[in-house]
């Protein structure tokens, strides 16, 4: 085990994979600039600076993908996948099932967002449930150096487009990551705290948030589970529901916000196939359906908080 | 990939004749499918009725391991390079026995088995795909070359700068076919540009452009074949277009109310397939009886076509969940 | 009251809220050559034919809607919003918020959706819920020609961006619609039947699936009460909770694929606020989560049928 | 829309000493964002050090009715507008004395009061937006001008070609402002386009096109008077490029090790502030001391300034969810 952040780990997942496969390539605005190391070992073929076009930086990506490349490419935030929504739905997204079989697409696709550094919604914008509701798809996103250099190596070898959502907040965050090669499986959700009265189900920072909200819980005698679901689609309907029929409570914590977002789909999923066992209503904790400000103190009260998540619990307790 | 041409009646083009007959065919497969949606046996469709050069032309200059993207009017492209008119009218009419199972009908469809990769009825998809086959192509030690088609509307994408300027930044192998048919669906392309022919928008990336007159196979033929080799030489890009006009309307049926009659009626008189029939007359090599003759061969292979699509089974109700994810 | 078609009613209350209002323009691809009449009534400045280019399109329009015009685009089908999601998402989503208030974006988008065309998944993908949850627009998706009509009109009254979308299935469907001015409020639900024992929610084509259902329901002696959502964003919360906290079950039908879809939300919704209510599980009836096919009887097979909800309605009375 | 400007202190150019009193607080300004990024008091921002002849001359030759679309780097643009600095500085460190109550922060800070619309941080945005500024100015009485500033990195969006081609096809009142400042955040331009000027781009499309020295603050005028005037005449589109370069880094702080050390040695030779500087003194109507006054007096500006803006509170919490709807 050795400690590094998670900018490192994504850099050291893609390099590992680059070394391991030739097919791997990567490009994007300032790849080669920002991932001088990566040009310097791999060459300007396969680490490239491209001109300021997310929509063909996509579909190149798909069309190199679907005749025997592995493209990783960086679109930077991910309010700019608004340019790249053709080439990723309809192009990777349908293009294999429309041709019958023909084809495959084996490209990841990184963007970053949420609260953290100031920068408002054109720079921040939580939209992982867009792709949660693509067919064709994948969608991870991490909370920790470990996962985001799994997953990622997993998304690399994966035949299917991975989109690879990266929260802002955590890039210079260190965690430890196992030594060698290893992968973090697409949909498994990792438990990261058992508990017995209540399940929290959460991705990326707020993961944290609720694990927060746990040890919190754990001082007014209420044993929290925490779930970090990891993978977003595949999502792990065996792992969500294994817990909560246990604790026969659930709260659903992400920045992104509500309305049709991966904690409505998975309180509906609960509700559906938990319904049994539940000793409350399943609550969500969200960001609230606006905007994100750019103003610090404004974003920061914009995502959830562990009170909130403790307040919400104690309601079902009530 | 391996490449496998129909064997029989395949057009093997490269001289006159050989582009008529895969004229025809293309015509009466078009003419066939507009009867087909009038009589409720098809889905409608985009034929290519009056462009037939412009697909003869320059899939003629290509090579087998060369590969074709193409869009939502891709009959032409597909049955130039030797797809199996069964096949094609079976996938048109969504049957199981079509190049894509069905699942694509007349919109999306891919070949891949002759190089005919991730056809897209997004306009601009073509274009937004074509620079990764470049890239893959170009990454590879094959001297391979992508051509694709596309239409003047295409080119008014945002996706067209894009795609036009990546691939002469990175030097792809890439030829751009643009089909300037004079109409995107039911707009003039005079409503949508200032320039008459798109290759003037082209020059400005720095790469070889040329105009071509798209309703005379010949020209179209010599003109992409000194692309192709331009291409295949260089390993950069090359912008063709192809003028030509879109005689049916957009997609059947279509009254064409909104056509000036005039404009229809001059470029009829320039119809490619009449001026292909008359240059071989021209040479006295050629009768009217061997027109004749052609014109038969190529109506039987279409019934025949026809009764394959329609006699063959739709695809079974479990496909519907399958091809989703590799 | 008169009979018209769903098409006959989107004509006709465009037409009406350009004469009720100077600012009202319309444009997109072929939109002056498809509504000749409109162009000739109206004048060429006011309906426009534009060049190929979804991106401009949406983006003109939101320019010109913060700068005192009332634009009503025509997108065609919904998947080529994928080529204006910047300009819908992040701009006339955003702007208002960015700048403090200082602007606003009165515009329609509209697009056509659904089975029913065998066009396959890039003219054919209900992605409605994408913009639910994208906050600063509304969500609207009518089932039936007064609504579509009354809708419309709202939606070109309304201040905000309004996605408006049409069921391809439904266009040439003819139903009663009042005579004169009237509007349909955006964010009311309608009840299309009453009943004591299901909810059944829905919008758009499956409405009258779930009025098929409710009647085979009836003979089977339960009473199924029908709710078209007709507004997706805002949602009528009241109207759903009211009848299911009386009826105790819920059965969610729509077309859109399951995760993250409308379903989800109203499942969530009812999964909270109901609990207490809640006598079975709530169940979705979506369409599977696969990229439309072209081929007839396959494209048929994606669309929820009667059967299906009356089989989700006996389960929770099992 | 009624257009307030500063009275005090706000530069008015349309003479040299003007324009360089406006430079000389855009270089100041930025300078002091740049510094207190540093010192952990403010948020990063992309300055405009280096292309404030752009800014000073194009917004010189606009009229307070015309209309201003920018982007990213917008201080240049609002300083030179008139654009009160503490209500600038503020909206950066994200105050509620900001001119957008501190939701915006650097990057998208619109002033309606100046006709400053619309600012959008997406490379692109303001280029998609801008049409339909011009379109609702078109169909108005009004004889205004809308003005839009984008990057040589937006050029090379799709975005970019749709907006220029729309603007041609509808005759609309847009002065396109091209700031080629040969960066495009991190990649050089010359990685990302065969040609030097964009406007060799823009010339395709059917409209006027130009590009000036932009470190030359009289030329820049000189061709931006003349362009507005086509536009209020005819009614039609002008493509303005303004050649210049980002001297300090994207966006602060940046340590500029990716930027060829000769390259930035020769551009900040050409500083377009110890031009206008020069050509001052050359008059004799100008003296050393004169510009150590001006310089002076800036400098106290942009304190106050800051003080200003970092006393300034933040919004209060309910400002989360106001603003969404109208
Ligand atoms: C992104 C997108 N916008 C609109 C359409 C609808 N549409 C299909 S074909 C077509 C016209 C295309 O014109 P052009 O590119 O010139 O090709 P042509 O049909 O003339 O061959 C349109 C508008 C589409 N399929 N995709
Ligand atoms: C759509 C989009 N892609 C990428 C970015 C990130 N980004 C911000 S500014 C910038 C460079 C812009 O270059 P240019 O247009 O030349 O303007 P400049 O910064 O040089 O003034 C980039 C890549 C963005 N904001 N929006
Ligand atoms: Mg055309
Ligand atoms: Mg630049």
């Amino acid at each position: 085990m050795r400690t590094i952040t998670v900018d490192e780990a994504i850099t050291e997942g893609l390099a590992e994979e680059m070394r391991r496969d030739p097919r791997v390539i990567t490009f994007g605005e300032g790849v080669a600039t920002k991932g001088y190391k990566l040009a310097q070992e791999f060459g300007s073929k396969r680490v490239r600076n491209t001109p300021l076009a997310e929509g063909i930086i996509a579909g190149t990506a798909a069309g190199a993908a679907a005749t025997g490349l592995r493209p990783v490419i960086d679109l930077l935030f991910a309010p700019f996948l608004t340019f790249a929504m053709d080439e990723i739905v309809n192009s990777a997204g349908k293009l294999r099932y429309l041709s019958g079989g023909q084809f495959s697409f084996p490209m990841v696709t990184i963007t970053r967002t949420g609260a953290g550094w100031g920068v408002g919604a054109q720079h921040n914008h939580n939209i992982e449930a867009w792709f949660v509701h693509t067919p064709g798809v994948k969608v991870v996103m991490p909370s920790n150096a470990a996962d985001f250099k799994g997953l990622l190596k997993s998304a690399i070898r994966d035949d299917n487009p991975v989109m690879f959502f990266t929260d802002i907040s955590l890039i210079y965050v260190p965690g430890e990551v196992p030594d060698g090669d290893y992968v973090v499986p697409i949909g498994k959700a990792a438990v990261k705290r058992e508990g017995s009265d209540v399940t929290l189900i959460s991705y990326a920072k707020t993961v944290q948030t609720c694990l927060t909200a746990a040890d919190a819980l754990q001082e007014q005698g209420i044993s929290a589970e925490v779930i970090d679901l990891r993978s977003l689609k595949p999502l792990d309907e065996a792992t969500i529901l294994a817990s909560v029929q246990r604790t026969g409570r659930a709260v659903v914590v992400h920045e992104a916000g509500g309305p049709c977002g991966v904690g409505a789909e998975v309180a509906a999923i609960l509700g559906e196939k938990a319904f049994g066992s539940l000793k409350a209503p399943v609550l969500r904790i969200t960001g609230p359906d606006v905007p994100p400000p750019a103003s610090y103190p404004l974003e920061a009260s914009y995502v959830p908080q562990a009170d909130a998540v403790v307040a919400a619990v104690k309601k079902q307790f009530a | 990939m391996t490449t496998t041409f129909e064997t029989i009646e395949a057009p093997v083009v490269g001289e006159t004749a050989a582009a008529l007959e895969s004229m025809l065919l293309i015509r009466a497969f078009e003419e066939k499918m507009a009867a087909l949606k009038a009589a409720n046996q098809a889905p409608s469709s985009c034929t290519s009725v009056g462009q037939e050069a412009s697909a003869v032309g320059v899939v003629g200059a290509l090579a087998k391991d060369d590969f074709i993207l193409t869009n939502h009017r891709s009959a032409g492209h597909l049955l130039a390079r030797g797809a199996n008119p069964d096949r094609l009218m079976a996938e048109i009419l969504g049957k199981a026995t079509g190049y894509c199972k069905g699942k694509s009908g007349s919109l999306h469809i891919s070949v891949k088995e002759l190089g005919v990769l991730l056809t897209s009825t997004i306009v601009g998809g073509e274009l937004s795909l074509v620079t990764g086959v470049g890239l893959s192509t170009a990454m590879s030690d094959s001297n391979a070359v992508v051509a694709v088609f596309f239409g003047d509307g295409a080119a008014t994408e945002g996706i067209f700068h894009e795609s036009v300027n990546l691939a002469s930044v990175w030097d792809l192998p890439i030829l751009y076919v643009c089909e300037n048919n004079q109409w995107q669906a039911y707009v003039h392309r005079n409503e949508t540009m200032r320039v008459d022919h798109v290759s003037e928008w082209a020059s400005r990336y720095g790469i070889p452009t040329k105009t071509v007159d798209g309703n005379d196979v010949e020209a179209v033929r010599a003109a992409a074949e000194e692309a192709v080799e331009y291409i295949r030489k260089h390993r950069k890009p090359y912008f063709l277009e192809t003028y030509t006009y879109r005689l049916r309307g957009h997609m059947e049926p279509d009254d064409q109310a909104y056509v000036d009659k005039n404009e229809l009626a001059s470029w009829k008189e320039r119809d490619p397939i009449a001026r292909a029939e008359e240059r071989l007359l021209e040479t006295s090599l050629f009768s009217a009886a061997d027109i004749a003759d052609v014109r038969e061969r190529v109506a039987r292979r279409i019934e025949a076509a026809a009764e394959f699509a329609l006699s063959s089974p739709y695809p079974s109700f479990d496909e519907l969940l399958t091809d989703v994810y590799a």
